[in-house]
């Protein structure tokens, strides 16, 4: 058992593992993959020893069905995994956001597409934790810029994802997760941590899908006694199958809305230096980490540069943008992929300001000096 | 950047070091440590290294950023201070290196001395290593000749980070290693 | 008043989806003899099933249940069992769903002989789509993916299962139904990974299909197909082409993966 | 509920669900007795209820619990 | 063998199968799924005499796998699905992407997401089209509005897989898949049919993955003697793996850019009664059949309303919007999902028009009347 | 001038980037000389593997080659065999990538005894990730997934492959160099389909936590465990705890999956 | 709608026509082969069918669009034409078909006549099928009976679309079916 | 190329391409006759060559290909 406060140098990989145990999770099934397989062989060590349940499985198939079956049982679950894993899971993905059970996905993300290089950072993987999955879906997705916040998202994230039961997925980046620095660890009792809902009456009003458009209904670990049914079909407040027009279009419905109508709640983004900024730009993840050196390259040249980085992807924080683009402050959007991200930076910019991506595919992380070259270009 | 060694010269703040040389000289190790030696010092650090084919067997790649205020950009861009432990990895990152930084080959195993204007210090660590008892001690030999050299890291932090990640039993050795690699140099002065 | 096997029913769920005549009704009737005769609390049964006519049977019955993805049932009940240990999980996939896509989880739940006790409901077919080839349908045999005959050889899944690690392994048909919940329930006894093949009759997609119309000619199929194990081994009776042994057909002692996990958890502690 | 009364089995009733019955014929094959059958719509019908010997066959066999055999004591 | 040209009621699916069959395909490996399994059927009756090859196998992931390796051996390839089986493909189709074989595949849309209904109508897998797999790669996306162009289609997605070397995706949606219309079919001798490039000198200047970046590269069948390498790893000209960054960002924007430099030759859509158009729909699939109905209301209210209708909704048909966009016509986008392609047409028209989503998740296809309602209410 | 091995490589791949003293490149070898034996012309072979450090096998050899995706080079086989069954197409897989990820396309190419030839490098653990145990790591070993040692159950993947249908399996080990070449060539021209476990070692990721530190420990341990089979069966050694055996452990007969296809073009025409 | 039987009435142009009952009767099939006699035709039509687990022994409906144009939305929004063969499919499809639409009932499995506004005919399809021969007959006695009502299409093109799709060995069957089914009504007149 | 020449071979030569050569000791290990051994930087080195008996044990074993044991006619 870890010191009640400490500072310790981890890996993003450890932090992250670490975070998910302070925030709950007792249970891990995963399948190695580079560049997250860290996180599996930190969980195989020290799990057993905290009273948590450690499993390797067949594949990551395999590995998301175990963590919903740990999550049903009533145990926070998790696993971890990289773009072909992530590829693979995204049908149990949906069933995850279909029968509301809470579970934490892990992609660190690298080189795509396909096998690509899996030692090489990319952030190609946003619109996938987006729309991986077939239907409409909800989805919240979560990238931190440093290994301190990877562990401080890791706990956010396992909250969010009890809160509203349903899967949040933590887009680490290669570069953050192989990444070692000083890590400040709270009191693992002082974390705030948030449970599932879980119902409080009896069996016979219980309704573990019910509620109205905007809520979260309760759910019943297995074993309670409320003898629940749940299934990827189209179900009903209670979980029967049903193929009523009114039964699918409220359950879809609320399935996204729960998440939509708390967006405010789920958002966060940082800002610095954007109170005189007359550019600025949007970065996340280990991109971030370049944008906010160059930022201050640029500063020191007089420009008036700033930086809004958000740590939730998904919802989309189109506030964020708003805000900008109300002031037609430009922005730069550098992400390691062809852009993705931008698309929504564009659409929600709306003609109001211009906005410019910088893509870097080729397995480097962006220098400070290229992203500085970019602003100085202009828009 | 305030190195604890008030002897060695002021390194920028942050510094950049890069550890390099073969898979299985322990230098991943020896980065972990130099950096959790700089953090029990109370500095922020970054530390990564290279992953990929190339980390099997072949070359290695340690980076270590060590500063006064938080890290931004996690990457070495151009190293102060290089440690080489292969001809190859000497070749091929001399080159990257600033031009005033100190770079710290192995005697015997970097033969040919690079053609550069920073200060090189050509150290027997190898050779070394295999006096104190253990070839694979040769990263804790090295990392107290790099401290030797730069003044980087307390002391007593720095040993005190090697026997945390010591094996079990072999606590001694390694403080003998450390304690042979510092007697190996002198600061390297401005 | 004697026991009455839809008190085990979500009655509102009543009467099931299935086709006139369909063997599902009553392997999921000799399932709720066992669950009655292994006298279970309410509470500590979870069942998990994959999707396909027969994975609908895990709605109906009034437990905590689970109709996950296609194939992939095992792997969520193992999330289940490794989670909470207590609980008495078991498993009913259809011979598609266990065989072809579920293929890989299956061998893996046999090889870690997890404490689960697995129900494989055999129509030779799939039923949800409408009647492609499984495989476990027999050679020859047509289905609407072959139409003009089955040219795979099928898998004997019992043999399979042994193969690969399975602690119980029986086979019994809808004919059978007595021997079927006695499998069961021993299955659920057993201490690690149990397989239960139910031999059943789809009607509506293979027997039409295959010159047994009705359900009738589908149960009588059965009968002439299965011979019990046992009067084989006692030499009374012995395999005719396309006939297939029922009964208890394997069993042997290894250690059972949850329960190895303690040992894991007792190492860590030490340290 | 079809109450009936027959040599062979003094005290034993049918109870049928005529709503759950699929008519599949399964009972009516399945029964040594010939007591079922199939009506006009297709639903299975009890014909000779004295002919009953309270076996259980068409219980067992019957996929949707159509029909229960009850005992009387 | 079919007559040369004929007029036949066909199903959506059938016809599908119809096209792909003339346009060379002779390769089919499916499983099973509602409401696309018509598809496996007809291939399973009729590819044996034709001299083509049909294989159920274990499930999707071999499906597609089989038709990769089927395409590698020079013959046209094909597999059809529905969103489960399109989602356990993912990773694989980020494979045919990397490696640049030519394949179809054919998602049959049901309610999503997870098992959700599966016979009911749904347009919620186009976002996944474009980014259900892991990294950046190319997409192309075809979507048919009828039976006869179903079977157009059919074709023209065969024939751009095999011009650009990439997976094709074919968006049928249940309505249209199982709709019955009269089809004409084409003599099959007389439809332009194209064939991968292949390549014309010997072994040693032989650059299977080499070009300019808006080149497709020649392709070799396996047996032809060039002994080729295959790999989803980043590689280099030849096919051998590469950690070199410029090899890596080469490939990665060839990949992408020989469908994105080429988007005006792919890109297909069909305007109706937009010349003195007011307001206009922009529909696609089965959505465009009820706006059409709509829209012929609406001109006998005396409404001047268009339809833009997009057959290819991958690469996204900017100019399709920008034309619009241009001329300030706003525009109504029903989709039954909750609001997926009008992400893009929001995004083109950047606040230069009003874009209105209309969506209907219930598992109902929209009625004219909604459609029309919603044209009264306006934007 | 003698054969030489290289021959059949891409020659500017090499080195290649396996570990000093990995058994894979020992593994590759072996299999040059059978296709040296085979005497195929270059253009009607087809190598096809997965994801793994063996699997990187496909690249260095000058044929037609396909690394696939982790598990799915059975399936992409499949393809390539069915649409051209004049190829000749073997199949390199890890141990972790055909049992684990791959294992339901293993058995299901065993069921439809297809004609290709499969060679499953064992090193008994995940090499290329760094080594985390395999379904064939044996108990007690030690992998950084299994830190406390292996509580698993492995497979016995030749006794899989003969109970899902296989038509040819041997094993060999990287001490066994000529049977190993010699079981390739017999596979090789089985007409079904082969499986050949080819036992082989990797110091860095699975010697070195279990205490056989360097690749001769590791020879060394492949030597003393392996038994041959012919000598059992002679009853001239006896299979002692730890050991296996090597050699053809199982061949029957079977309709091939693509010839048997050719009889459904023969029933589609005579409609 | 041009009906190629002038003496009936006039139907919409597209004409909707719906054929519900339960699984097993065939009425898919009987949409087909109405569909396939109308594109013989010469016209234009949508044929879609109700799929999902309530196709399954319970209901089943298909639906077919006449137009001499192409069909824009392809379902039917209100019949003009019910076929309903039992009373379950009647009591629930005949509230959605216009008021002066016409359906034809079986006159045994719907015993009671629906409260409607609507032309209707009761007749007896499923004892004409069995003394026709066989009681799967039933959808083409239906479909006989239901062009005489309606007057839809040809009787030489629903002939050929009824042998089109006859299994081998039953063309005389059905053709007797047919025939039958035309001789139980004659026309609605406007 | 170290052509060799022994009372038993009199016609063998052991070619070593130490670019390939990783050092890993097999070779060393397997040979019956004690000829090669590893250099001080870790790689291959035929020490007695004289000794060698062209059993091509070490050619076989050696992962790399960075032996050849080519027997002169
Ligand atoms: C990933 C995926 N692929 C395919 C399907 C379609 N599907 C549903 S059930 C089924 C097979 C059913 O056969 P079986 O498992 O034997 O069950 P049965 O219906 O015969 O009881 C298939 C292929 C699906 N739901 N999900
Ligand atoms: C879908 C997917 N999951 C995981 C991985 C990561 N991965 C690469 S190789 C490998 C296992 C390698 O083990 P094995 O198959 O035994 O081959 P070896 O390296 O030991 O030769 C894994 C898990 C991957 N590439 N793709
Ligand atoms: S299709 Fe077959 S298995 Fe499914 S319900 Fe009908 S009879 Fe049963
Ligand atoms: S109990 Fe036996 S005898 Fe009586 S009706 Fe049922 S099957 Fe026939
Ligand atoms: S077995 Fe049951 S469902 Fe079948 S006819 Fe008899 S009572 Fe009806
Ligand atoms: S990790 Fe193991 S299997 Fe992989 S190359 Fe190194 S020694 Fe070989
Ligand atoms: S050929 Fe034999 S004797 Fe000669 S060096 Fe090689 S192993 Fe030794
Ligand atoms: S076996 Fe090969 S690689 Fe190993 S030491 Fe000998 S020559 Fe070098
Ligand atoms: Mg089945
Ligand atoms: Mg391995």
């Amino acid at each position: 058992m870890r010191k009640p406060i400490e500072i310790r140098l981890m890996q993003g990989n450890e932090a992250c593992a670490q975070g998910a145990v302070d925030a709950g999770v007792r249970f891990f099934a995963g399948y190695p993959i580079t560049p997250s397989t860290e996180i599996a062989e930190w969980m195989a060590r020290e799990m057993p020893a905290i009273g948590g349940k450690f499993i390797q499985m067949e594949d990551e198939i395999a590995s998301i069905a175990a963590i919903i079956g740990g999550s049903l049982a009533g145990v926070k679950s998790m696993t971890a995994t990289s773009g072909p894993g992530f590829s693979l899971m995204q049908e149990n993905i949906g069933y995850a956001c279909m029968t509301e059970v809470p579970c934490l996905i892990v992609n660190v993300q690298r080189g795509g597409p396909s096998t690509g290089r899996p030692t090489a950072p990319s952030q190609g993987d946003v619109m996938q934790a987006r729309w991986g999955t077939h239907g409409d879906h909800p989805s919240i997705a979560l990238s931190p810029w440093s290994v301190q916040e990877t562990y401080t998202l890791t706990v956010k994230a396992v909250n969010l994802s009890e809160k509203y039961r349903t899967p949040v997925i933590l887009l680490l980046d290669e570069v953050i997760a192989h990444l070692r620095e000083g890590v400040k660890l709270p009191d693992p009792r002082k974390l705030k941590l948030v449970e599932r809902p879980r119902p409080r009456g009896g069996r016979e009003e219980y309704r573990p899908f019910g509620g109205t458009m905007k809520e979260v209904p309760p759910i019943a670990d297995f074993g309670m006694g409320f003898n629940c049914n749940f299934t990827g079909l189209v179900h009903d407040e209670v979980g029967h199958p049903s193929n009523s027009p009114a039964v699918t279009d409220r359950l879809i419905r609320r399935l996204v809305g729960k998440v939509e109508y708390d967006r405010d709640q789920i958002i966060h983004w940082e800002e610095i230096e954007m109170k005189d900024a007359e550019m600025a730009i949007f970065a996340y993840g280990c991109s971030a980490r370049s944008s906010v050196s160059a930022l201050k390259a640029a500063r020191e040249l007089g420009m008036k540069v700033g930086l809004i980085r958000p740590t939730t992807l998904w919802p989309f924080p189109e506030k964020a943008v708003e805000a900008a683009a109300a002031r037609g402050i430009p922005l730069l959007v550098p992400e390691l992929n062809l852009g993705q991200l931008v698309l929504e930076v564009s659409r929600v910019a709306a003609g109001r300001t211009r906005v410019r991506p910088l893509s870097r595919v080729d397995g480097e992380l962006f220098t400070p000096m290229e992203i500085l070259s970019a602003l100085k270009e202009g828009f | 950047m305030p190195g604890k060694n008030k002897k060695v010269r002021k390194w920028p703040d942050p510094v950049q070091i890069m550890l390099t040389g073969s898979g299985g000289q322990g230098l991943i190790l020896a980065g972990i440590i130099l950096a959790e030696a700089a953090l029990k010092d109370g500095f922020h650090v970054a530390q990564t290294q290279a992953y990929g084919p190339e980390a099997r067997g072949g070359a290695s790649r340690a980076e270590v950023i060590i500063g006064s205020s938080p890290i931004d950009y996690p990457h070495v861009e151009r190293p102060d201070i290089l440690l080489a432990l292969t001809q190859e990895a000497c070749d091929k990152y001399i080159a990257e290196a600033a031009g005033d930084s100190a770079v710290i080959t192995d005697s015997k195993l970097v033969p040919n001395s690079p053609k550069t204007t920073a200060a090189v210090s050509s150290l027997p660590i190898i050779t070394t290593a295999r006096e104190v008892g253990r070839e694979v001690v040769a990263n804790i030999v090295a990392l107290g000749a790099l401290n030797s050299v730069t003044g980087l890291v307390s002391w007593p932090s720095l040993e005190e980070a090697v026997l945390d990640r010591a094996p079990a039993g072999t606590a001694e050795l390694n403080k003998k290693a450390l304690a042979a690699g510092r007697g190996l140099a002198g600061p390297v002065s401005q | 008043m004697p026991f009455n096997v839809t008190s085990y029913f979500r009655q509102e769920m009543l009467p099931h989806i299935w086709c006139p005549g369909c063997g599902n009704g009553i392997v999921l009737r000799d399932f709720a003899v066992a669950l009655e005769k292994l006298n279970y609390s309410r509470q500590e049964v979870v069942i998990v099933s994959g999707i396909g006519c027969s994975s609908r049977a895990a709605g109906y019955l009034d437990f905590d249940t689970v109709h996950t993805t296609h194939g992939r049932a095992l792997p969520f009940a193992t999330g289940i069992k490794f989670a909470n240990p207590g609980l008495k999980v078991f498993v009913i996939m259809g011979d598609g769903d266990a065989s072809s896509i579920g293929g890989n989880h299956l061998i893996h739940a046999c090889r870690r002989n997890i404490d689960l006790t697995a129900i494989i409901f055999n129509n030779h077919i799939y039923g949800m789509t409408g009647g492609q080839f499984s495989p476990m349908t027999p050679r020859d045999k047509k289905a609407t993916t072959a139409p003009y005959g089955m040219i795979e050889q099928s898998f004997d899944l019992c043999r399979l299962a042994e193969a690969a690690g399975a602690t119980y392994v029986g086979r019994a048909t809808t004919y059978h139904n007595q021997l079927l919940t006695r499998l069961i329930v021993e299955g659920a006894n057993n201490r690690g990974f149990s397989l239960i093949e139910a031999v059943t009759h789809c009607p509506t997609s293979y027997g039409r299909r295959n010159k047994m119309a009705t359900p009738t000619d589908m149960v009588r199929w059965q009968k002439e197909s299965a011979v019990l194990i046992d009067r084989i081994k006692e030499g009374r009776a012995s395999l005719q082409e396309g006939q297939f042994p029922v009964g208890l057909l394997h069993q042997h002692d290894a250690p059972e993966f949850t329960a190895e996990y303690l040992e894991v958890v007792k190492r860590a502690r030490e340290k | 509920m079809t109450p009936l009364q027959t040599e062979h089995n003094p005290k034993a009733s049918l109870d049928v669900n005529i709503k759950w019955c699929k008519g599949c014929n399964l009972c009516v094959t399945v029964c040594p007795k010939g007591v079922l059958s199939l009506d006009d719509l297709g639903k299975v019908s009890v014909d000779k209820p004295e002919e009953c010997i309270g076996c259980g066959l068409c219980e067992e066999t019957c996929p949707d619990y159509a029909i229960r055999v009850v005992k009387d004591a």
